[in-house]
């Protein structure tokens, strides 16, 4: 199942946010948003996952979910989201118990998720008990119970510090490697951009329009010790976003 | 539509829309048609007589003795004592109780002291004291001042307390590290940084200062909406207990919008 | 088998009416199974008469009640405690401060504190006959509660009160305040309390009413009887009536505030019309209530005889 | 220490302290020595004679009372029905009013229509309609239970739909997400997420249903603490009255204490 | 005016957080802490600025601090630490009354402090209409006010965005070559300590204790494209660090 942005624009009361949004998210790819604070990513991630609606422009899911598919378009937060009263298998299970799945169906498919983050030993703690990267692995386990068709990834490694960061992106390429899954996934470290994304869309300071898209065809596994060319392509990116940061850090916010 | 989307034939729709909700829409007018339906309704209702007269007064004869009130000047000569008990008493109260709040909040000795005296304090019913009141504070205004007072002060200190505990640690963290005198950060930190929840706090001992002016007025008030009240109820005059009712209850949406000014002016800091 | 009905009671001597006949069978003998309510005030005791909640109540006549009556709720069916010549009845009293600046008798409280409860009420209609016959002015305080009263008469916060003797003669007792005169100087058949109820019972239950008043005119005789003309046994009687009068205190400690409490109750439950109309009148001329309420509106002359008029 | 340090001199001290405070020490037998030096200071005053027999009772002859209470079994007699039209009283209002609250809280039209209403009836003190009790709801338990109820149910809206607003809106939106239901929703993520803000408004909401207990006995209650302090107000018996006042205040420190062990219970999940 | 630690160990409560710590920072260069989450980092930290007392050892401070130096030892905040009801002006003036300097003498030193940090525009903006990178620097801007002798640096950086991250590390390496400032400078992200520190102090897993010291000789101008030493220092650090961010991440949190 592919995803198509088609003349996306957005407006919160007078602030222009978005403005001409097109673009596609191929089936089994990696795309990655980046842009300066503010330009609109999370509000683009968003309509794509249908919690909200852009004044103009819309958001097409072109072919069927695969069989098996609960809920085709699932969010991993950058806040984890985990509700605090739950255990980590109570996490889970709430998003299994809406489609009827409980017993035995459902301690099968916890399991399984919990065994790919490694938190098998961990089903019963709560979210406060949980380091930072525990916790973001729960959410990644309770988006991949529901398998999804797209997985839409708001900055989920920006609330975790560097080290922990790193795990986790290693993680996810062998997740990916497993069993390539398409996501969107916005960020705004561009290394992280250029480990995980098979495609970078770079957006302008808001309205956020897209400035450029570069494609990158070097496989994940192989993208370990940065060679020359993901090196030049991170410089660019680089580049690109330099002179918007710093124009942003020149401005009031609005009073 | 580009041509690419054609390979996708009928397979293509747009995603089903499923955010939006629990986040309240602003509609005043309903706020004010509840009130409009709801007093139509009893006057209908007493009018045709299944709302007995006992039941319930007639919404245009609250109106009438409401008129008759201003006409006669009497509104303002029960409107004046009750207004200058209610800041006087609220003012005491409510500035002993930041006071108290503040120490309890800034001195673990005052805290372990007082805290469970104020809890022990607060499940007292006021009217219950009212013989006592005379004999303390004597019949005059002194009682009133101090019945009222008595009540905004519990709610007054728990609030201030907790706005106290709640003030960012990481700000005072701040003025210590960079040498400020303890005062200074009292006054600088602890205290701006309290005022919202001081704020919020003060609704409601505010609210509990209106409803005490009755308790208050049992004690020896000729004059004063509470009094105003309480001869009402006695004497089964429903008209002027629903009038007197409706100023207490204007009072209360008054004070809750004077202090939302407050807010409004005082924390346009608040993000 | 027996009509259930429910009496409003305070724990008062005044109601003792009603509690002497339930205990001597009086109110089973006239066929009436009698429950009693109890109320710590009499103004809901007569809200819950207007309410039907309660049938028959023994209260004293105030602006309230007028204010039910004048809504078509309630009337007043016959008389309970009067002011008589030679019994004790209701003192007016002056502060120690007062006393002692001066205060010998109830005229020299002119431009004095006088304790009310409330506007209206039966303390307010003493006051102020008693000012209207010396020719004084009295300001009146209201303090809702006769706790309250006490505290700030106690304290010579009010200088003047009136009171039923047995709330007057412990006080004066201890030395707190001085009894200086008798409410019956001023008002000699003072209709202090009376027996209402429901307009509808009045109305329409007439065999029930009729049925109550008998069962209650036999308290009333008995209680007389034991108490003031000293016919019956008294210790009896005061055994009898601490079952529900200062039942947390010993019996010899309650036995001389019952007795203090004596005052006559009407026989026969007869009704002092003119005691009424001067209340009514009162209340009128103080616009307390609608002026154009009737002594016929209040009350219900048909079930027991009528003097005064 | 090393050699090294000898080139400083006596240029060498250590960092100066500048941290700590600000943050409460529990002094637990503080609470309880207030309590006892305040008992003792007042039974001292009594017996010496500074402080009158009409300003405060002794407090020995209060114990004495409380003794008499529990010798005569009439403590129950007055606990019983008192303890029993809390709790009915207090239900019935709390669960109203956490129901309209989260119903407030919900939805736009509601809060639109029922907030001002509820705003306008906080101020309204009970005990004026104390007559209206009467026609409303009788003389029997009805009334008493009626008005605790009435009581506890504005602050309780209240406390709920604020504690409703607060809930995270990130987890909502989580929820809508994983396409859960709306019912899904509110049952799993705005419910739990509300609970500790809706138990910190019933620690209010209970305070005030205790101190409306008096009021509600006004209303033909032959037992009951509330009955108990306005018959021995009315008779200027100080001790009784501060043995029914101690007693409520108990009941207040107790209802509090259950509310914080509910707390610890239910909401474990707090960081 | 040089910081000397000798022997600090710290327990809270049970458990034993920093064993046995000693360490140098001599005046003028920027000492880099780095280690796994919870190792004690801001705890050290604490005792240096004289915030807590650990439970055994002491900070010296060798030397006198240099005449007008109004507070010797000055945090500046990861979470900025900035009273919102003040605006950048009143935020630093509030670390100058204390020490009765107002009206003209004050005004001067703010107008200075804000020029060195950029921030002229906005002396009179509250900090809720500032960028995170605009709070960060005005609370540089803060600790600058009141001419340290020694800055302590919790994370300042960890709460921004990348980008921007990358513009306050040019203006701190600004600031620093202008006029030498000496700083402890606490992170965990080993890009950011391998660019500012010319000592890299590297603390093991809880209980802390120092694991290795890296010297860094290279000028602080000369290491904006990563050199092969550099890259080499960093890789270094990375392996010491990588298994501890492992282990912490497979643990539960004190129940
Ligand atoms: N519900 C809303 N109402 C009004 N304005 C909003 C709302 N949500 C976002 N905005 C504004 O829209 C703009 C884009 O916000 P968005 O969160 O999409 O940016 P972003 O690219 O994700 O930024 P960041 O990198 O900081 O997460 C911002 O200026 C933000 O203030
Ligand atoms: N006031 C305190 N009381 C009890 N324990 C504390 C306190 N402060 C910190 N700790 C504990 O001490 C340990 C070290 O905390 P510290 O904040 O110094 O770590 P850190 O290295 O700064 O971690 P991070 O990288 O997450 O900021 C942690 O386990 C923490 O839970
Ligand atoms: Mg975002
Ligand atoms: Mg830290």
């Amino acid at each position: 199942m592919d995803i198509r942005l088609e003349g996306i624009s957005h407006s919160y009361d007078d602030t222009e946010v978005l403005r001409g949004i097109d673009m596609d998210v191929p089936s089994g790819r990696i795309v990655c948003l980046v842009g300066p604070s503010g330009c609109g990513k999370s509000t683009l991630l968003r309509f794509i996952g249908g919690l909200e609606r852009p004044t103009q422009g819309r958001v097409l899911q072109l072919g069927t979910p695969p069989e098996g598919c609960l809920n085709p378009l699932t969010f991993v937060f950058q806040d984890f989201a985990l509700l605090p009263w739950r255990s980590v298998h109570g996490n889970i299970s709430l998003v299994l118990e809406d489609h009827r799945i409980r017993g035995a169906a459902a301690k099968r498919i916890i399991a399984d998720v919990l065994a790919r983050t490694k938190l098998s030993e961990f089903a019963w703690a709560l979210p406060r008990q949980l380091s930072g990267g525990m916790k973001q692995r729960v959410a990644i386990a309770r988006a991949l119970a529901v398998n999804p068709a797209v997985m839409l990834m708001d900055e989920p490694l920006s609330a975790l510090d560097s080290q922990t960061r790193a795990l986790l992106m290693d993680d996810l390429i062998t997740l990916w490697e497993r069993q390539p899954f398409t996501a969107v996934y916005v960020t705004h470290n561009l290394t992280e951009a250029v480990r995980l994304g098979h495609r970078i869309v770079v957006l302008s300071r808001r309205p956020g329009s897209i400035r450029e898209i570069v494609e990158i065809d070097e496989p994940l596994s192989e993208r370990g010790s940065a060679g020359a060319e993901l090196e030049r392509k991170l410089q660019h990116l680089w580049d690109l976003m330099r002179d918007d940061a710093r124009a942003a850090d020149k401005e009031l916010l609005g009073v | 539509m580009s041509d690419s989307t054609l390979p996708y034939g009928s397979a293509q729709l747009e995603v089903r829309f499923r955010g939006g909700g629990f986040s309240p829409i602003p509609h005043r007018w309903m706020g004010a048609l509840v009130f409009v339906v709801l007093i139509i309704f009893i006057e209908w209702g007493t009018r045709a007589g299944f709302i007995s007269a006992l039941t319930l007064p007639r919404p245009s004869d609250v109106l009438a003795t409401f008129g008759e009130l201003w006409d006669s000047g009497l509104l303002f000569r029960h409107l004046g004592p009750s207004l200058s008990r209610l800041v006087v008493g609220a003012a005491l109260g409510a500035s002993l109780g930041i006071g108290v709040g503040i120490l309890i909040g800034l001195f673990s000795y005052i805290r372990a002291g007082l805290g469970p005296l104020v809890a022990a304090i607060f499940p007292i019913p006021k009217i219950a004291l009212l013989p006592l009141f005379v004999i303390w504070f004597g019949i005059g205004e002194g009682s009133k001042y101090a019945l009222i007072a008595f009540g905004t002060f519990t709610p007054t200190v728990v609030a201030t307390y907790g706005a106290v505990d709640n003030v960012d640690r990481s700000l005072i963290r701040m003025g210590q590290s960079f040498g400020l005198s303890w005062l200074s950060i009292v006054r600088k930190i602890v205290l701006p940084g309290a005022m919202p929840g001081i704020l919020s706090g003060l609704r409601i001992s505010l609210a509990i200062a209106i409803i005490l002016l009755v308790a208050a007025e049992m004690l020896g008030a000729q004059y004063g909406i509470g009094a105003y009240i309480l001869e009402a109820g006695s004497l089964y005059d429903l008209e002027r207990l629903f009038a007197g009712v409706v100023i207490l209850s204007l009072l209360g949406v008054l004070t809750s919008g004077a202090i939302a000014m407050i807010e409004r002016r005082m924390l346009d800091w608040r993000v | 088998s027996n009509r259930a009905i429910k009496v409003g009671a305070l724990r008062f001597t005044s109601h003792s009416g009603s509690f002497v006949a339930f205990e001597r069978g009086y109110f089973a003998d006239a066929g009436l199974d009698v429950e009693f309510e109890f109320f710590q005030a009499a103004q809901p005791m007569a809200v819950a008469i207007a309410s039907g909640d309660v049938d028959y109540a023994v209260t004293a006549i105030s602006g309230g009640l007028v204010s039910l009556a004048d809504k078509g709720a309630i009337k007043v069916i016959g008389g309970a405690l009067s002011e008589e010549d030679g019994i004790d009845g209701q003192k007016f009293l002056a502060s120690m401060a007062a006393f002692e600046a001066g205060v010998k008798e109830p005229k020299d409280l002119d431009g004095k504190r006088f304790a009310v409860t409330q506007s209206g009420s039966s303390f307010h209609y003493m006051g102020s006959k008693m000012a209207a016959a010396e020719g004084i002015e009295l300001q009146f305080i209201p303090l809702q509660k006769v706790g309250a009263i006490i505290g700030a008469i106690k304290s010579g916060q009010v200088d003047g009160w009136s009171i039923v003797p047995h709330i007057a003669k412990p006080l004066a007792g201890s030395g707190a305040v001085h009894i200086i005169g008798n409410v019956s100087d001023y008002l000699p058949d003072y209709q202090v309390t009376t027996v209402f109820t429901s307009t509808e019972n009045a109305a329409n239950e007439r065999g029930m009413t009729e049925s109550f008043l008998a069962g209650f005119s036999k308290g009333v005789d008995d209680y007389a009887a034991a108490m003031i003309d000293g016919t019956a046994d008294q210790d009896a009687m005061v055994d009898l009536i601490h079952k529900y009068v200062y039942t947390d205190r010993p019996r010899e400690r309650a036995a001389p505030s019952i007795i203090n409490g004596t005052m006559r109750l009407n026989k026969g439950a007869a009704l002092n019309v003119a005691s009424v109309q001067d209340q009514l009148s009162w209340f009128q001329s103080e616009n307390l209530v609608d002026a154009d309420i009737t002594i016929e509106q209040l009350i219900d002359p048909s079930y027991v005889e009528i003097i005064g008029a």
